[in-house]
């Protein structure tokens, strides 16, 4: 085993340990902080199957940001579906026999990693270009749109220009998985790549990304609107 | 004579670069397909002497064994790249005549102004081709051939005689080549060569010693509506 | 690029804890936006708004509350652990200090964001403010980076800014309807001002009234005396008008409803002339009511604060008059805020109201009441009695976007717009983008109806000004109906600075009144 | 409230985890990466015993080769520069499309253009 | 001086979700019928080698033609200052979107390789007229969604502007729809110069007839009410152009009718041709000219809603009738290879060969216009384009 390859086997190992605990642990926090009060946004659903169907549209179709602003709902809405395709068909990395979904995915996924990055560079522009999130935009808010566009750019490079040996690739993912560490492809815009994402799972549960877990937790779209029916109570707010 | 590995690899590498802008690169390659007005040296062609025709049909076959043009049994949808048709002039006691239909690789062939994305194209020797590869299945150049020459894949095919060549893709437009991988290497087109009554000639129309060309010379050919002034490289001759 | 970002003269920050302190200085009043019927999306000038700020309150009303008096020695720590106290009691603070993205899209929604074109109140600048302070002390990125990650050390100029832009949110939630994850400013600036008056730097205006109510039992400050005048005032005043004996009776035991409505109806305009039209409603109806002395207050400014404590406190009135007159109803009064509390947290706050009649939503709005009453056929209306008026309905932010009223999601919106077009002929609707859920606020919710932040209010009414010129401009609206205390005391006083008459605003069941035939049983 | 809490916790740990449940539960712990089986004995005489270009080249580009050499043979005409690029010229000694491609081909989860189940125009002459 | 509010409908009626459910079914079908025919292959439709372009494309060609109606309808506010049309602009321009996307849409599903998409946008052939058309098409897209932006976004300025860039692409657009028949040469009933004018005015008749109707019943159903004065005015216009239609129609029919290579095609169409001699007479002279031009000019019809809508129905069954005869019979009639001799072959050579839908297109098309009226009625509800009703307008300044 050269030494490349351990470095990344313990990296890896280190990222995916980072994230799966600082993710769980936020998630944690979000779950057990308690709402002492009813605060949904009316008009809101009043029975739990309502919610559902309201988080649905929300996590589904971003209703809120459609009705707030067109403009940057066409750029995060194109991103977010990119990256959930882009996702899903590097699925196919982790399982050893390609499920027929995923490989009749990948079948028409070809444009999907330019439409990814495209979106990014949009939004990147709209950030710079409105005044008012250029105020609002901090260090971070670029650092991870980079962080993202690089992504995309290595991925779209070792796909489509600079090839590189994705039986290796699966190999190499899939002793990961299996706990049985193999060599690391020595193509340097992959070990690129694998880096960038590697440092962006590291990163995910201290910045910004929570959101991806938070918006389930948001008190003013996941409450049921029956104060008046049930009575809401929280352990510490309750004295009489 | 072959391409070197160092030369392949470099235009390989140029492909790539040229090509960054989008997926699908290969279709960026800069074909030398023919310029309109273009003169070259080859022109392929053919002669169809309707005399020797006797309408056995054995051009049909072979055309269909050799390019696996595939034959469903549904006249509504079958393939032809070559057919033999009955003629009849609207004569009293006229007699009837056969004569085969295939494409004329035109020069300034209709189905290739028309096409969308360039998948036809007309060769520096003269022949019409469709890119299989790059055709959409639009139709429109079956809307626009004066021949009805071009057949569309409706269906998947089955028919693989000639393990050569692979079998029809579906949904694309197709029709003769001339045989062009037989030309390629020199070989006359297949019903040519299998036509029982030598009713079919095929040369370099542009050189004046070949065959053909002197057929041609002496006047006695001529093209399927010559009103559309598509040039076309297939003559009749005994019409 | 953007473009350069401007900033005015004025001074951004008071750095001197002095001038933190004491009042803000007086001004000449600043211009009033003008009415294009446009609301446009200006562009930022920073440092806009930095000069807005209510009177801090003084050492004794603080005291009164149990807040420290003046500014705590070790301020800072203090501040931070009561941050720390909160993110762990609220899960609205702890998720959305975590998951804004900072995408714009509540930049442009906030009715003080427009008129004062200061960043700093857009939405999330706002927030911002006390996400700088969160990540400095709670957050790996904040602790690692500091100014870089948008960290900043909780000192006494961010202090400074707090008390000015926290008090310019008159937490209508707006920007929540429109955020992609439901991000409420209102939460956390109630957590930032409650932040503040641990610390000992309390608003001057929410405080004093907390303190009175605590004390006397309604926000205005009247003695049980002061108020029983002022009813005898309104009977007077009816049969005066009317020749209809209709009385209010005070404190009568086992009454079927007992009406819990904000103190300014007993005493202000247009706010009395919607206890007439509750008092005709219910002679009309004859249904046996009574009003509380000890419960005549529906408002509960503890919410502005954030105050847990003193919610419960002030709502404490509501369930010990409920338990001395053993009602078998309890009907709410056209309040915005006290709707919200009465609506969405009694029920946790003093509930559970078992010994009310099941039969009935508890709490019920007075527009609920009235409209079921007329469906019924229980009131004889004459709808000619309005026709002078052409009525639009302004939704009052707290009660569109924190409330519902009847069944259906939405109620709030249809069941006032129902009652109106009962007793008027000509009702006409504003803009789409400023009714229902989209309303915009009148500018003076949240602890702003106070003098000294008359610029702010001014510029805060601007999109409603906007909305309610064009409707009066193209359909010759005369009136607008309220449903919210505050909304009538901060239009009638804004309005004529926009050129507008006072008489514009007002109750809808000042309508309600107007169109009632007294006497006429059926 | 606790248990929504830990239900909320264990959906979103099982989602996070699923590559690593799958490859549990399917027992696919210490398989190894498939190899392609290459039956060189078969290549018939007159062809050159190895590959045309160097095999980790061939490993990562193959595709590229194949299409430039299409393009090349079908819009040029340069059948015979082309000749030992064509997918005929691999199967003379790639001859078990199952054993050499498919194996590759499905473990990475890419189909290929020349004989999927749509195209499958260049499939059978595998099966000569 | 009236101005216009504009919201979005409720939506929220039972009968709203009804229309929503079975559209979206029909649409559903659309695309099942699209996949599956994509991988089955085109045998599984009516076509045959001699009617390559079928039902597919008298759709197409019908929905880019009231496209432009509905487009030139909406910018009759911008362009001429109408202030009162304005109240339809929003509508009518997003009409003309979706009926570009409809026809986009059924042209895509209708190739035989639609998952090479995107090939046409970057291997243009500039001797095409198709090819040519993917990128007139994306432009007239690209300025109609930025042109109802516009109007959204209430900018007077730019909604002036785009509105007559648009109604200037669109001529360019429906010229190319007519270019793409009128340039083959091969097909003697399709070869003439006239094709894209009689396209382009059939195209503006039909397409504000149809916005006519599409807009009284969406005001009717949404509770709205509409100046009646208007429908007057447009019917007018409309008149003009049927009659328009009517001449080049009719002048085109005697020239085939006059040069002998279309004279059988023509004699076919209209005497022998069995359905189709009913849609020529019927369809296109009867429903589709005649009867409109009169119900639209006798004074005891022509003020009357009602007869306004049966008129612009009528045209537009008239004006698919008119897309039918001009794109079927032109492709099946045999070709004349051999002028003077009869031809028989087994690849159908000198046969008329009739074209019937089969059942994936048809549902194909009955998806695609469910399409359409499936994405109205959500934009109806996303969107502002309906105006609010006040009932208490004050006297007009002027």
């Amino acid at each position: 085993m050269s030494g490349l390859t351990l470095l990344y086997t313990l990296f890896a190992y280190v990222a995916i340990a980072v994230f799966l605990v600082g993710f769980l642990a936020r998630i944690w926090k979000y779950a057990t902080t308690p709402s002492p009060l009813k605060i949904p946004l009316t008009p809101a659903p009043v029975n739990s199957v309502g919610v559902v169907y309201r988080m649905v549209q929300e996590v589904g179709f971003f209703k809120s940001l459609f009705y707030s602003n067109r403009i940057i709902w066409i750029g995060g809405y194109l991103m977010h579906i990119a990256l959930l395709i882009t996702i899903v068909k590097h699925l196919r990395f982790f399982f050893k026999t390609t499920p027929a979904a995923l490989a009749w995915i990948t079948s028409f996924e070809i444009y999907v990693g330019f439409i990814f990055f495209g979106a990014l560079a949009f939004l990147f522009l709209m950030r710079l270009v409105i005044d008012r999130t250029y105020y609002l935009s901090l260090m971070q808010d670029y650092v991870l749109l980079i962080f993202l566009m690089l992504i995309a750019a290595t991925g779209i490079l070792t796909k489509y220009y600079v090839r590189t040996d994705i039986i290796k690739v699966k190999q190499f993912v899939m002793g990961l998985v299996q706990f049985r560490p193999e060599a690391i492809p020595g193509d340097p815009i992959f070990i690129i790549h694998f880096t960038l994402v590697l440092l962006l799972l590291i990163y995910f549960p201290f910045s910004k990304l929570m959101h991806s877990g938070g918006i389930f937790f948001s008190p003013t779209r996941n409450q049921v609107d029956d104060a008046r029916e049930v009575r809401h109570v929280t352990p510490w707010a309750v004295k009489g | 004579m072959g391409m070197d590995r160092r030369t392949f690899l470099k235009l390989g590498g140029a492909i790539v670069i040229g090509s960054m802008i989008t997926p699908g690169t290969q279709y960026l390659l800069a074909s030398q397909e023919k310029k309109p007005g273009e003169k070259s040296k080859t022109r392929w062609g053919m002669v169809v002497d309707l005399n020797k025709c006797t309408g056995c049909k054995v051009c049909e076959k072979v055309c269909r064994e050799e390019n696996n043009v595939p034959f469903y049994g549904n006249k509504r949808y079958d393939a032809y790249w070559i057919r033999v048709a009955n003629i009849r002039q609207e004569l009293p006691g006229a007699p009837e005549r056969y004569i085969p239909l295939l494409c004329q690789h035109c020069a300034d062939a209709p189905c290739v102004h028309v096409c969308v994305t360039k998948a036809s194209f007309v060769r520096k020797d003269g022949i019409v081709l469709v890119d299989e590869h790059r055709c959409i299945g639009c139709r429109y150049c079956v809307v626009a051939c004066p021949y009805r020459a071009r057949s569309i894949i409706f269906r998947n095919s089955n028919t693989w005689t000639n393990k050569e060549l692979p079998r029809m893709m579906i949904g694309v437009a197709t029709k003769c080549t001339f045989c062009v991988h037989r030309v390629d290497k020199g070989v006359e087109p297949a019903c040519v060569e299998k036509c029982p009554h030598n009713a079919l000639t095929f040369g370099n129309i542009n050189d004046p010693n070949s065959k053909i060309a002197k057929i041609i010379a002496e006047g006695k050919t001529q093209v399927l509506r010559p009103e559309k002034l598509v040039r076309p490289g297939v003559f009749y001759k005994g019409l | 690029m953007a473009e350069e970002i401007t900033t005015t003269e004025e001074k951004t920050v008071d750095k001197d804890i002095a001038a933190l302190l004491t009042s803000p200085p007086k001004r000449a009043p600043e211009p009033t936006p003008e009415l294009t019927g446009k609301i446009v999306k200006p562009k930022i000038v920073q440092g806009a708004a930095a000069h807005y700020k209510p009177h801090v309150a003084k050492p004794e009303i603080q005291e009164k509350l149990g807040f420290p008096g003046t500014l705590v020695e070790n301020w800072q720590e203090a501040a931070v652990a009561k941050m720390r106290e909160l993110l762990g009691k609220y899960k609205s603070l702890q998720v959305y200090m975590d998951i804004c993205v900072r995408c714009g899209s509540c930049t442009d929604k906030c009715q003080y964001f427009l008129s004062t074109r200061d960043p700093k109140n857009m939405p999330a600048g706002r927030a911002e403010l006390f996400r700088q302070v969160y990540r400095k002390y709670f957050t790996t990125e904040g602790k690692i980076f500091g100014k870089l990650a948008g960290a900043v050390d909780f000192d006494l100029s961010l202090l400074a800014e707090w008390y000015s832009y926290f008090h310019q949110c008159s937490q209508c939630r707006r920007c929540s309807l429109y955020c992609p994850y439901g991000i409420d400013t209102a939460e956390i600036s109630m957590a930032a001002r409650e932040i503040m008056d641990s610390i000992g730097l309390g608003q001057k205006y929410t405080n004093e009234i907390i303190g009175k109510v605590h004390e006397l039992g309604n926000n205005l400050g009247m003695n049980e005396a002061a108020l029983r005048n002022a009813i005898e005032f309104v009977e007077e005043e009816i049969e005066e008008d009317t020749g209809v004996p209709v009385k209010l009776p005070i404190n009568e035991e086992d009454a079927e409803v007992l009406l819990v409505t904000p103190s300014a109806d007993f005493f202000a305009t247009p706010h009395l002339e919607s206890l007439v039209g509750y008092a005709k409603v219910f002679h009309q109806a004859g249904i046996n009511w009574t009003l509380s002395t000890t419960a005549a207050e529906a408002g509960n400014f503890g919410m502005f604060v954030g105050s847990y404590y003193h919610m419960q406190k002030i709502a404490s009135r509501i369930k010990q008059a409920i338990e001395e007159l053993r009602p078998k109803r309890l009907v709410v009064g056209e309040c915005g805020h006290a709707w919200r509390v009465a609506y969405a947290f009694w029920n946790t706050l003093i509930g559970p109201f078992d010994m009310l009649n099941q039969k009935y939503p508890r709490p019920q709005h007075i527009c609920e009441f009235t409209l079921d009453l007329i469906n019924r056929g229980a009131l004889k209306i004459d709808k000619s009695a309005n026709d002078e008026f052409v009525v639009t309905f302004h939704d009052s932010c707290n009660v569109a976007r924190a409330t519902r009223m009847g069944d259906k999601p939405g109620g709030q919106f249809d069941i006032p717009r129902e009652l109106i077009k009962a007793v008027t002929n000509k009702y006409v609707d504003m803009e789409y983008d400023t009714i229902r859920e989209r309303t915009f606020c009148c500018g003076g919710g949240g602890g702003l109806l106070t003098d000294e932040l008359i610029d702010v209010r001014v510029k805060g009414a601007m999109p409603r000004m906007q909305a309610l010129h064009n409707v009066m401009e193209t359909h010759g609206v005369n009136f607008m109906a309220l449903i919210c205390a505050i909304c009538k005391a901060q239009f009638t006083k804004i309005m004529p600075k926009y050129g507008i008459p006072m008489e514009v605003a007002g109750g809808v069941h000042q309508l309600v009144g107007r169109a009632i035939v007294l006497g006429a049983k059926e | 409230m606790k248990m929504k809490a830990i239900t909320a916790f264990l959906v979103f740990l099982v989602i996070l985890t699923l590559p690593f449940l799958v490859s549990a539960v399917n027992g696919d712990i210490l398989s190894q990466a498939p190899q392609p089986k290459l039956e060189k004995a078969k290549a018939p005489a007159g062809v050159e015993n190895k590959c045309v270009e160097e095999v980790p080249y061939m490993r990562a580009n193959h595709m590229n080769i194949l299409k430039t050499a299409r393009v090349q043979v079908v819009r040029n005409g340069l059948r015979e520069k082309y000749k030992k690029y064509s997918l005929e010229n691999c199967f003379t000694c790639h001859r078990n499309r199952a054993e050499f491609c498919d194996k590759c081909h499905s473990y990475a989860g890419v189909e290929p253009g020349c004989f999927g189940d749509r195209g499958g125009c260049h499939y059978a002459n595998t099966k000569k | 001086m009236a101005k216009y509010y504009f919201a979005p409908i409720e939506g929220k009626t039972p009968k709203y979700y009804w229309t929503v459910g079975i559209l979206g079914t029909l649409v559903l079908g659309w695309l099942v019928a699209s996949y599956v025919r994509f991988i089955k292959g085109m045998y599984i439709t009516g076509m045959s080698h001699s009617v390559t372009w079928a039902g597919a494309k008298v759709i197409f060609v019908l929905f880019v033609g009231l496209s432009a109606g509905s487009l030139i309808m909406s910018a009759l506010s911008a362009i001429f200052g109408q202030k009162e049309y304005k109240v339809l602009g929003r509508v009518a321009a997003f009409n003309a979107v979706l009926f570009m996307a409809g026809a986009l849409g059924i042209l895509i599903t209708d190739w035989g390789r639609p998952d090479r998409i995107v090939l046409p946008f970057y291997m243009v052939n500039p001797r095409s007229m198709l090819s040519l058309n993917a990128y007139i098409y994306m432009t007239y897209m690209t300025v109609g969604v930025l042109y109802l932006w516009a109007q959204l976004k209430e900018n007077e300025k730019w909604t002036k502007i785009l509105g007559i860039t648009a109604v200037i692409v669109a001529i360019f657009v429906h010229s190319g729809t007519g270019f793409i028949f009128g340039v083959v040469n091969g097909r003697d009933m399709f070869f003439s110069s006239i094709t894209p004018l009689a396209f382009v005015v059939a195209a503006l008749s039909s397409g504000s007839a149809l916005a006519m109707v599409v807009l009284y019943y969406t005001f009717k159903l949404t509770k709205r009410s509409i100046d009646m004065r208007f429908f007057q005015q447009l019917s007018r216009v409309m008149l003009g152009l049927i009659i328009f239609v009517f001449y080049l129609v009719t002048i085109e029919h005697l020239t085939h009718l006059y040069v002998p290579e279309a004279q059988e095609g023509e004699f076919y169409v209209m005497f022998s041709g069995g359905f189709f001699t009913w849609v020529f007479w019927g369809m296109l002279y009867g429903l589709g000219l005649l009867i409109p031009i009169f119900l639209l000019l006798n004074p005891a019809t022509k003020t009357k809603i009602k007869w306004i809508l049966t008129a612009s129905v009528l045209h537009v069954i008239g004006v698919l009738g008119e897309r039918m005869l001009f794109i079927l019979p032109g492709q099946f009639l045999p070709i004349p290879i051999f002028p003077g001799y009869e031809l028989a072959s087994s690849f159908q050579d000198g046969v008329v060969m009739p074209y019937i839908p089969h059942l994936a297109e048809i549902i194909q098309f009955i998806g695609i216009f469910a399409f359409i009226a499936f994405v109205y009625i959500m934009g109806l509800r996303m969107l502002p384009l309906l105006p609010v009703e006040g009932k208490f307008v004050k006297e007009q300044d002027h």
